[in-house]
């Protein structure tokens, strides 16, 4: 075991290394069966099925990203058109007041703009980041799990999670240098 | 391996977050309150040379503007009255006052007399009394109480903004033609001065600018 | 409560008079006003300098200053507002006073009306009172209230090199008053300008009794008096003719410029363009005929033009007047020496004939001028065919002018020269500049004891003289003068005199030793006995207030022309027409169209505004014919020197490279570079006065070359026999147009009078929109006051907001009428606070006046890459078109151009932060960016930038008019329509109003700038909402069109396109103007010929 | 990965005859190269010694980038006539260098978001410092709408902000379109840039071996830990940024062509200006990033990350919109001439004949002369006449800018106001002062970030993929 040995906190979670993408993602479909909960897979790059190997949905960004660029092109439009036509209306070389056409520009930026800002701030927001002090961080073979190595943390939270059975399951799966990781 | 980053800073980022809102928020709100002419301008009050008192003359004496400011009515500007026009009553009045010691010399010596400037405007902008105070608009919708002011205190925004509210709504403003110079005439209630203000605005043709032209050139 | 101002007494009485302008010195007396004035207008040093420009002017009450330190506030700086201590009874605050007045100019006075603020002259207008100008003015007019705020006129008086008080000056005129009193004027020898002052006439006949030895001369450099010596002496008594253009259908011009360097030249541009005027199908309309030496404004106005050496002009002059008298049956003596003076000339036979012709069949409706430098002869003979059309009396009229009695300068130089000479007191004028090069300033100066200089500026003649009298401007100085037509007019001050200077009368008053040396008082008494038995006061204040005297003008002379003396002055041969090569090259000696003999060489408006010809600024060019300039080139020493470009149309790196050539007349050089300028006759070269200053102030400093100095007295205006060399130099010229064809596009579109007769639509026949008329399909038939306001705008795609205003303003400029004589540009320059830029701005291309005058040449071929030499030239003035659709505005990102509720395309300085979009965006190319702060840094420093002085100078401030922003640089500024003028009308409009809603400003109430300047009245302006006004009328012409009209930018200016009455019967007539047949052969090269003829 | 042999019954050799052969998978990383050696590859860059040539470069750049700032300074103060702009070219090389650099930034963004979308993996070696260029080069762009204008000090009048005057923008004109698309492409542009780059912060940061080096990494990491239920947002964030971001980028360049195709003047006022504008933009955008990345590839010994494949790609591309952008040209004078209007016909005559002929065919030779060598695979597989080739791309798009900006404006409508512009020592230092500013970030972004983004490395290859070696043949 080789856990931090001046970190006595409680553990939060155990960790196992796994070789490479194939033998993490069988392990994690294992894991996923067994019916965890509070568990994740660290990795270096995002492994292609992994979602599905964890049981993950399809993330909700999306819905964000929409809803941003719905608002960005209505403050788009109604911003011309307060400007322009209701609070100030100048004839300008004979043009309309307001009209759908000039302002698209603007509007169509501020879509995209909204849209792009909602979809990086929402990913923050639905990954709890930035998030600097995390147990993971603090383990010292996490320099791997950026490089070559896959990881699984079972956390201590989850219901499912035993000191003993736990450690065996991950040993199971093909799990290695099991360890522990406290807070 | 120990991380960098003790717990407590998980919180930092939300924390800085809040700081930098209520910062943000702060300079918006102070720039709207305190850089704007309505706390820039309004309520500017100098000392003047000679304590001249717009309360006694125009108040309590019941002195009509054009009385000293006599070309208010023909010129663009409304002139500050010469020591002459000081002079022509206080020849007979209060003539040992200690207080228009100032005047005396001046009316002698030719030297005018340094009054200090209230109400400026901007070089480009040309504004002008005559057109306004000619069609129904009243000293007092810009000059404020000034027949109560013992000092005269600036008493409007006079930013490009507060013109054009009157501008566009003529009608809350115009006034019978002789109550221009009436500092206290108020209409009757809001919805008689929009009633009145109607009628003078479609009698009169009144149809204030609202483009650059009417007062920058 | 009425005020009591107090006035000094023996005027208090006329000063009731509610308009008119009595007397600054009078008013001046109190001293409340005189420690005004002390503040206002300190010598020297000012103690105005923190003060905040536009207030300082605009607000009545002397000035404004920042209390500096004293602030009471940490908010903004503190200002003090100082009132008027006794307020002049006549001022209203912020409201400007026109008063009478004449500018004095070379002998005669043009009548003005000069625009104060605050007692500040800022504009000068025509006197509208005076009726043959009806309120015009020309250039020099316009400019001359930039001269009483130059900072480099003579602020003081020198007296042995030493600064003179007003009393030292005094002292220096009594005694040589003393002095001469006793020797009877013996040694006293007078050299002024010319002047038909009427009191410095008068002083000068007390001056002949009281000093009958003393030398009077007379001397300009250009001198337009020869036909008035002529008639005198032919009519044996003094007279000049008066031309009456009105009246005149046909006019032949002999080398006259009548339009553009004429004493006349308002009146005669007027009347000229009256009669020129088509205002429908079928009017009449003159024809001008001109046979010229140089390219002048006459010349560009000209239906038939021949080039013609001035030196070659008699023997045509000659037979012009022999074919006249042959064809009205004239003296057959006179005819019959005429031609026999011309026998062995070669001459254009059939060209005099078609001319004479026509001239003939008009009779009494015609006329002919010959130039005033031309032969005694030639004058005599043009007297004499005008008779025999019977057109004086009708088209040209034999006035009878005073006596004016000088001594020539070649006189006074005999006499210098005998050593009769001790005092030679100059009295304006500047001949040590502008004397022929014979006579030499330098051992004048040595011959005669003492050289006494009375002159506005510290000039040449100055530097040489004992002592310098430092002379007044006319807005500061009390005077009269003559109009041409002899009508006595006032001058008046406007201001006291800024500087320490002395009234011109008030000299020679002190030098005669008269006991009434107050100018005012001189003018006074002159007339009032000019009106003796009225009533004195009442008189002059009529005289003050009209701005005339009325039935002053010069008596019509009922006697008829004594063809015996004329045929007397007939010689036996005329000048030569032959001889002439690049070896034996003619130069003609020319006004400055702008800096006329160099007296405004020292105006900046003058010195950048462009020559409306050649299009140069800053300095003067020897001009030559291209012929000359081809043939010249094989003498080039290397190709890089060539003068005519391998594509002269283009100047490929936008500016214009010329050789400097040296030109010699005898043994007399000048160097100068050349400009090749069509329209001349192929061997003269033409030289402007004017230029090459060695001595004036900072603006004129170092400008061209001196043609003086290759000038000879016993030929003055013209000499042959010169030669031109090159040197191996080159220099950059500030000219400020680089092409000169219009590319056969339909800019300025031109027609024949009897073309339009058979077709009047033919304006709208040519250009893009011509055959694309969708583009202005929806309301092309809609009236125009409709199509103002309610808008499909052609064929746009999207509704236009409709323009709600009271007024459309709308703006038609005649191109049938324009001279192009510059008077509306510095007209502008003046009314808008315009800054100038320094010829080195102007040579990259930032001149920033908002009206330019575009000049084409046309000539009528298919390949227009070399110019050629017999040009049709076109003038167009340019100016913001206020486009109802501008493309400007679009592309404004902060709305600072925008159109106002009355159709103006509104520039807001304020809020431009100067991308120049606009400018770019701008199809007719108006806009004017302020590149750096024009008006707070000096033109030489630039570049310096904040290292740079900054600040403008308090006498330039005075000028500006307070009405108009001065603006700042990183803007962009254009014409406004006059903006103030508009707005002012509508706010006067507006008080009269009161409660009613009388506020449609009547047709006519005002004129804008240039409108008001224009000398021929081609630019109109008004509300075009109204079908009744008059320019509603201008525009529903059938000559009527849009610059660019295909681009639907729908601009509110619109031009009456240029019509041309060329005689058929003429060799040179062709059935279209030039830049037609460009036109036709760019856009239909195969079936150009036959569309040009139907 | 199956192959169409597997399903293809063995005796049909006709169709075998037929068929194209196989094409040999494309490697991306060559020398089978493991994900360990990714890693020390790109963070050693990071991580090694500062290297002498940099210390040399990053002065050198610094000094140029000087001229910029003083002659920012000297404008300021001065006034806009320091350059050599005049009635009637207004704009002048402040208005080229802007469409030049944001042309430039086209690529970064481009290969982001374009071939992400298209799912072509070789972008993956060269999208980090193309990004990266992008970020720097719109910086670049970014001064010069600024300064070029007369009072700099009220430039903020640009953006709709509430004020006591009470007016706003004018929300028809180009250059206001320009603000928000600029300034948007700036902020999504980065954005994008920086999302990407988290993973890689987080590997330095887990390498680093100081406290300063952990924290100052750690800080911009924002705590990345490689969890995959981050990896799912990420993935999707990522993606939508390149969906978002590719209308963008052909919208930003639309919008500044725009500033011309919107007025009126002969030369701008044409409808092919959009998309002959992306094309450019494409075009100038991938010669830059060749530029760049070739001295890279040598200096850094990346030739197993940018393969001879990704120079391939690069310049066919490079033909590709080199030709169309040709074409562009040609089909401007076609329609001046079809469209019979003799102001425009006149425009185009007079780029390629009149005074300004020599910089017309600068352009051409440079935009549509120069790919054409890459039609040869010989040109193409020589780094440095691809090189020499790219650097005439960059020469003839800044040409390109300066023919449509100057040349139509110099002769438009009424032959009076023609005139002829030269730039001055003041434009002509702002302009090189540029490349410093670029250079100089671009040295820093060397030094301390992730030159490539080595978790989409890992992810393209062979190894990345859960099923390799199962049932690979």
């Amino acid at each position: 075991m080789s856990t931090s040995s001046e970190n006595n906190g409680e553990t939060f979670a155990l960790i196992a290394e796994f070789e490479n993408p194939g033998a993490i993602m069988a392990a994690a479909e294992k894991v996923r069966d067994a019916g965890f909960k509070n568990w994740d897979v660290i990795t270096p790059f995002p492994v292609h099925g992994m979602d599905q190997a964890m049981g993950l949905s399809r993330s909700k960004i999306p819905i964000v990203a929409f809803c941003g660029g719905v608002a960005g092109f209505t403050l788009g439009m109604s911003m011309v058109y307060y400007m322009n036509k209701v609070d100030y209306p100048l004839v300008v070389g004979g043009m309309p007041y307001f009209s759908p056409v000039f302002p698209f520009p603007v509007a169509y930026e501020l879509t995209i703009l909204f849209a792009a800002i909602g979809s990086i701030i929402s990913m923050f927001l639905f990954n709890s980041l930035p998030m600097h002090h995390h147990p993971t961080l603090n383990y010292e073979q996490i320099e791997k799990a950026s490089n070559d190595r896959y990881f699984i943390v079972i956390e201590s939270s989850d219901p499912n999670f035993d000191e003993t059975k736990t450690p065996d399951l991950l040993k199971d799966i093909g799990g290695s240098n099991i360890g522990k990781l406290k807070d | 391996m120990s991380s960098a980053f003790p717990k407590w800073t998980n919180a930092l980022p939300i924390k800085i977050g809040i700081i930098l809102l209520v910062l943000f928020a702060t300079t918006v709100v102070g720039i709207t309150y305190y850089f704007t002419p309505k706390y820039t301008r309004v309520g500017y009050a100098p000392t003047q040379p000679v304590p001249f008192s717009h309360e006694l003359h125009a108040g309590q004496l019941g002195i009509d503007c054009r009385f000293c400011h006599t070309h208010v009515e023909q010129s663009g500007h409304s002139n500050v009255p010469d020591t002459e026009t000081c002079m022509s009553c206080h020849n007979a009045v209060a003539v040992d006052s200690p207080q228009l010691e100032l005047v005396r010399q001046s009316y002698e010596s030719g030297e005018p007399i340094p009054w200090v400037r209230i109400h400026a405007l901007p070089d480009y902008v040309y504004f002008n009394h005559a057109v306004h105070v000619n069609r129904g608009i009243s000293c007092y919708e810009c000059h404020g109480q000034i027949n109560q002011m013992e000092v005269v205190t600036h008493d409007q925004p006079l930013s490009m903004a507060w013109c054009l509210d009157c501008h566009r709504k003529p009608e809350e403003y115009l006034r019978p033609l002789d109550e221009i110079f009436n500092m206290d005439w108020r209409p009757e209630s809001r919805q008689a001065q929009l009633e009145m203000g109607l009628q003078f605005k479609e009698e009169w043709d009144v149809n204030p600018p609202l483009s650059c032209s009417g007062c920058h050139r | 409560m009425k005020k009591i101002t107090k006035l000094p007494e023996p005027t208090a009485e006329e000063l009731a008079g509610p308009k008119y302008w009595r007397s600054l010195d009078e008013v001046a007396e109190t001293p409340g006003f005189r420690n005004f004035l002390d503040r206002e207008f300190p010598e020297g040093a000012s103690i105005l300098e923190t003060v905040d420009r536009r207030h300082f002017l605009k607000i009545m009450a002397a000035s404004f200053a920042f209390a500096g330190m004293g602030m009471t506030g940490c908010r903004r700086p503190e200002k003090v507002i100082l009132p008027y201590n006794q307020q002049p009874e006549h001022v209203v605050h912020g409201k400007p006073a026109f008063f009478a007045s004449s500018m004095p100019l070379r002998g005669y006075g043009v009548p003005v009306l000069a625009e104060t603020h605050a007692n500040r002259p800022t504009k000068i207008e025509g006197n509208p009172s005076f009726a043959p100008n009806n309120g015009k003015t020309d250039l020099p007019t316009q400019a001359s209230i930039l001269n009483l705020y130059d900072p480099d006129r003579a602020t003081r008086s020198l007296l042995d090199g030493r600064q003179a008080s007003r009393s030292a000056i005094r002292d220096l005129l009594d005694e040589l008053s003393r002095k001469y009193r006793d020797a009877q004027g013996r040694g006293l020898a007078i050299l002024a300008d010319q002047s038909r002052s009427p009191t410095r006439q008068r002083l000068r006949k007390v001056l002949a009794e009281r000093f009958p030895e003393a030398v009077w001369c007379e001397y300009e450099p250009l001198d337009y008096t020869r036909p008035e010596k002529v008639l005198s002496r032919l009519l044996g008594q003094p007279a000049k003719p008066l031309y009456d253009f009105s009246k005149a259908a046909r006019v032949l011009s002999l080398d006259a410029d009548f339009l553009g360097n004429d004493p006349n030249r308002i009146a005669h541009s007027r009347a000229f363009a009256q009669a020129r005027r088509v205002t429908a199908p079928g009017d009449e309309m003159n024809r001008l005929y001109s046979i010229e030496s140089a390219m002048t404004l006459t010349g560009g106005m000209a239906d038939h033009r021949k080039r013609l050496a001035s030196s070659a002009t008699e023997a045509y002059a000659f037979a012009v007047a022999a074919g006249v008298l042959r064809r009205t049956n004239g003296d057959s003596r006179l005819q019959a020496r005429l031609e026999a003076a011309i026998a062995d000339s070669t001459l254009d036979q059939e060209w005099i004939d078609g001319c004479v012709e026509d001239l003939v069949e008009n009779g009494s409706r015609s006329v002919i001028l010959a130039g005033d430098h031309l032969s005694e002869a030639v004058q005599a003979a043009v007297f004499a065919a005008n008779s025999a059309l019977g057109a004086v009396g009708e088209t040209v009229s034999f006035v009878a002018t005073e006596e004016n009695a000088a001594e020539s300068v070649h006189e006074l130089m005999g006499k210098v020269e005998d050593g009769e000479v001790e005092t030679l007191f100059v009295l304006n004028g500047n001949p040590a500049y502008n004397l022929p090069v014979d006579y030499s300033w330098k051992e004048i100066e040595e011959k005669v004891g003492e050289v006494i200089r009375y002159g506005y500026y510290y000039d040449e003649t100055s530097e040489g003289a004992r002592a310098h009298i430092a002379g007044i401007h006319y807005l500061e100085s009390w005077g009269d003068t003559r109009a041409p037509d002899g009508t006595i007019l006032p001058v008046q001050p406007m201001i006291l005199p800024l500087f320490q200077g002395y009234n011109e009368l008030e000299v020679l008053a002190r030098l005669i030793g008269m006991d009434k040396t107050d100018p005012y008082d001189l003018v006074f008494e002159t007339i009032t006995e000019l009106r003796s038995g009225q009533d004195k006061n009442k008189v002059f204040r009529v005289f003050l207030h009209d701005g005339v005297l009325e039935d002053s003008s010069y008596a019509a002379i009922e006697r008829s022309l004594p063809t015996g003396a004329v045929s007397d002055l007939i010689p036996t041969k005329a000048a030569g027409t032959d001889g002439f090569s690049r070896r034996n090259l003619e130069v003609r000696y020319l006004a400055d169209n702008s800096v006329d003999d160099g007296r405004f060489n020292n105006n900046g408006w003058l010195q950048e505004c462009p020559d409306p010809i050649t299009r140069l600024t800053w300095e003067n060019a020897i001009l030559i014919s291209p012929t000359l300039a081809r043939e010249l080139d094989l003498e080039a020493p290397d190709p890089t020197l060539a003068i005519v470009r391998k594509n002269p149309n283009e100047i490929k790196t936008g500016i214009q490279r010329s050789p400097i050539l040296e030109l010699r007349v005898g043994d007399k050089t000048v160097r100068g570079p050349v400009h090749i300028q069509p329209g001349l006759a192929t061997y003269t070269v033409v030289v402007h006065h004017g230029f090459g200053r060695t001595k004036t102030g900072r603006i004129g400093e170092g400008s061209g070359f001196n043609c003086n100095e290759i000038r000879f007295s016993d030929s003055p205006a013209f000499t042959r026999g010169a030669s031109l060399h090159f040197t191996g130099e080159t220099r950059n010229m500030a000219n400020v147009q680089n092409h000169w064809s219009m590319e056969g596009r339909a800019i300025i579109r031109e027609s024949n009078k009897d073309y339009f007769e058979k077709k009047s639509d033919t304006f709208h026949t040519v250009g893009m929109e011509s055959h694309t008329p969708l583009v202005l399909r929806h309301d092309h038939d809609m009236p125009l006051h409709e199509r103002a306001t309610q808008t499909p705008r052609g064929t746009s795609m999207h509704p236009h907001p409709e323009l709600t205003g009271r007024h459309q303003w709308g703006m038609a400029v005649d191109l049938s009428t324009c001279t192009g004589c510059n008077a509306c540009v510095v007209a502008c320059q003046s009314e808008n606070n315009i800054p100038i830029v320094g010829r080195d701005q102007v040579i990259r291309g930032r001149e920033m006046s908002w009206i330019r005058i575009d000049r084409y040449y046309a000539s009528g071929v298919e390949d227009n890459n070399e110019v050629a030499d017999d040009v049709q030239v076109s003038m167009q003035p340019v100016m913001c078109q206020h486009c109802e659709n501008a493309p400007c505005e679009t592309v404004c990102p902060v709305n600072a151009t925008v159109h106002d509720e009355e159709g103006l395309n509104v520039m807001a300085y304020n809020r431009c932060i100067g991308t120049r979009y606009c400018a770019n965006n701008c199809p007719y190319k108006v806009r004017r960016f302020n590149f750096f702060d024009w008006n707070e840094r000096q033109l030489d420093q630039l570049y310096l930038g904040p290292l740079g002085e900054k600040g403008m100078n308090e006498l330039h401030k005075m000028q500006k008019n307070p009405e108009v922003s001065v603006r700042m640089r990183g803007v962009m500024e254009k014409c406004t329509y006059c903006t103030q003028r508009i707005e002012s009308a509508k706010i006067n409009q507006k008080v009269l109003a009161r409660d009613s809603d009388n506020v449609k400003i009547p047709d006519g109430t005002f004129q804008v700038a240039c409108q008001q300047a224009c000398p021929t009245e081609s630019i109109m302006f008004g509300d075009i909402s109204d079908p009744e006004s008059e320019v509603s009328k201008w525009k529903n012409r059938e000559q009527d069109y849009l610059l660019l009209g295909y681009l639907n930018v729908r601009p509110r200016t619109s031009y009456l396109g240029r019509l041309r009455n060329p005689n058929p019967a003429m060799p040179d007539y062709d059935s279209q103007p030039l830049s037609r047949k460009e036109y036709y052969m760019k856009n239909y090269p195969e079936s150009y010929t036959s569309r040009a003829e139907n | 990965m199956t192959t169409l042999t597997d399903t293809v019954p063995a005796n049909t050799a006709l169709i075998d005859e037929a068929r194209p052969a196989d094409l040999p998978r494309q490697v991306l990383v060559e020398n089978d190269r493991d994900f360990d050696w990714i890693t020390n590859k790109i963070c050693g860059i990071v991580e090694a010694k500062t290297p002498t040539w940099w210390w040399i470069a990053f002065t050198l750049s610094a000094f140029v980038s000087l001229f910029t700032v003083f002659g920012i300074i000297y404008l300021v103060s001065t006034g806009v006539g320091v350059w050599g702009l005049a009635d009637p070219v207004n704009w002048g090389w402040a208005i080229v260098n802007f469409v030049f650099w944001i042309g430039i930034g086209h690529a970064g963004t481009l290969i982001s978001a374009i071939l992400c979308l298209l799912r072509q993996k070789w972008r993956t070696s060269i999208n980090r410092a193309a990004e990266a260029m992008t970020v720097f080069a719109v910086v670049c762009a970014g001064i010069f709408p600024l300064i070029h204008v007369g009072r700099v000090w009220f430039a903020w009048w640009l953006f709709p902000i509430p004020n006591s005057n009470a007016i706003w923008p004018n929300f028809r004109s180009p250059l206001l379109w320009d603000v928000f698309a600029v300034s948007t492409y700036g902020t999504v542009s980065f954005l994008f840039w920086y999302v990407g780059m988290i993973p890689d912060l987080a590997t330095i940061r887990d390498r680093a071996k100081t406290k300063i080096r952990k924290i100052a990494y750690g800080i911009f990491a924002m705590g990345w830990r490689g969890s995959n239920r981050h990896w799912r947002n990420y993935e999707m964030t990522y993606l939508l940024l390149a969906g978002l971001s590719t209308p963008l980028v052909l919208s930003v360049h639309t919008v500044v062509s725009f500033d011309f195709a919107v007025s009126l003047i002969p030369g701008w006022h044409t409808t092919i200006f959009p998309p002959y504008f992306v094309a450019g933009a494409i075009f100038s955008g991938f010669g830059m990033v060749l530029t760049l990345m070739l001295p890279l590839r040598s200096i850094y010994g990346l030739h197993d990350l940018i393969t001879q494949y990704h120079i391939d790609c690069m310049c066919k591309i490079l033909l590709a919109t080199g030709t169309m952008v040709g074409y562009a040209y040609m089909m401007e004078f076609f329609i001046a001439w079809y469209g019979a209007n003799e102001f425009e016909a006149f425009a185009f005559v007079n780029r390629a004949f009149g005074p300004y002929a020599w910089s017309y065919w600068i352009m051409i030779s440079c935009n549509v002369i120069a790919p054409q060598f890459f039609w040869f695979k010989k040109i193409r597989q020589n780094p440095m006449i691809v090189w020499i080739v790219c650097i005439f791309v960059n020469i003839g798009m800044w040409f390109e800018r300066f023919v449509i900006t100057v040349t139509s404006l110099s002769r438009d409508f009424l032959p009076s106001s023609w005139g002829y512009y030269s730039p001055t020592i003041v434009d002509v230092f702002t302009y090189v002062g540029t490349f410093g500013i670029f250079m100089f970030l671009f040295l820093l972004f060397l030094r301390f970030l992730p030159l490539m983004p080595m978790g989409e490395i890992k992810a393209v290859m062979p190894q990345a993929d859960p099923h390799h070696g199962k049932n690979h043949h």
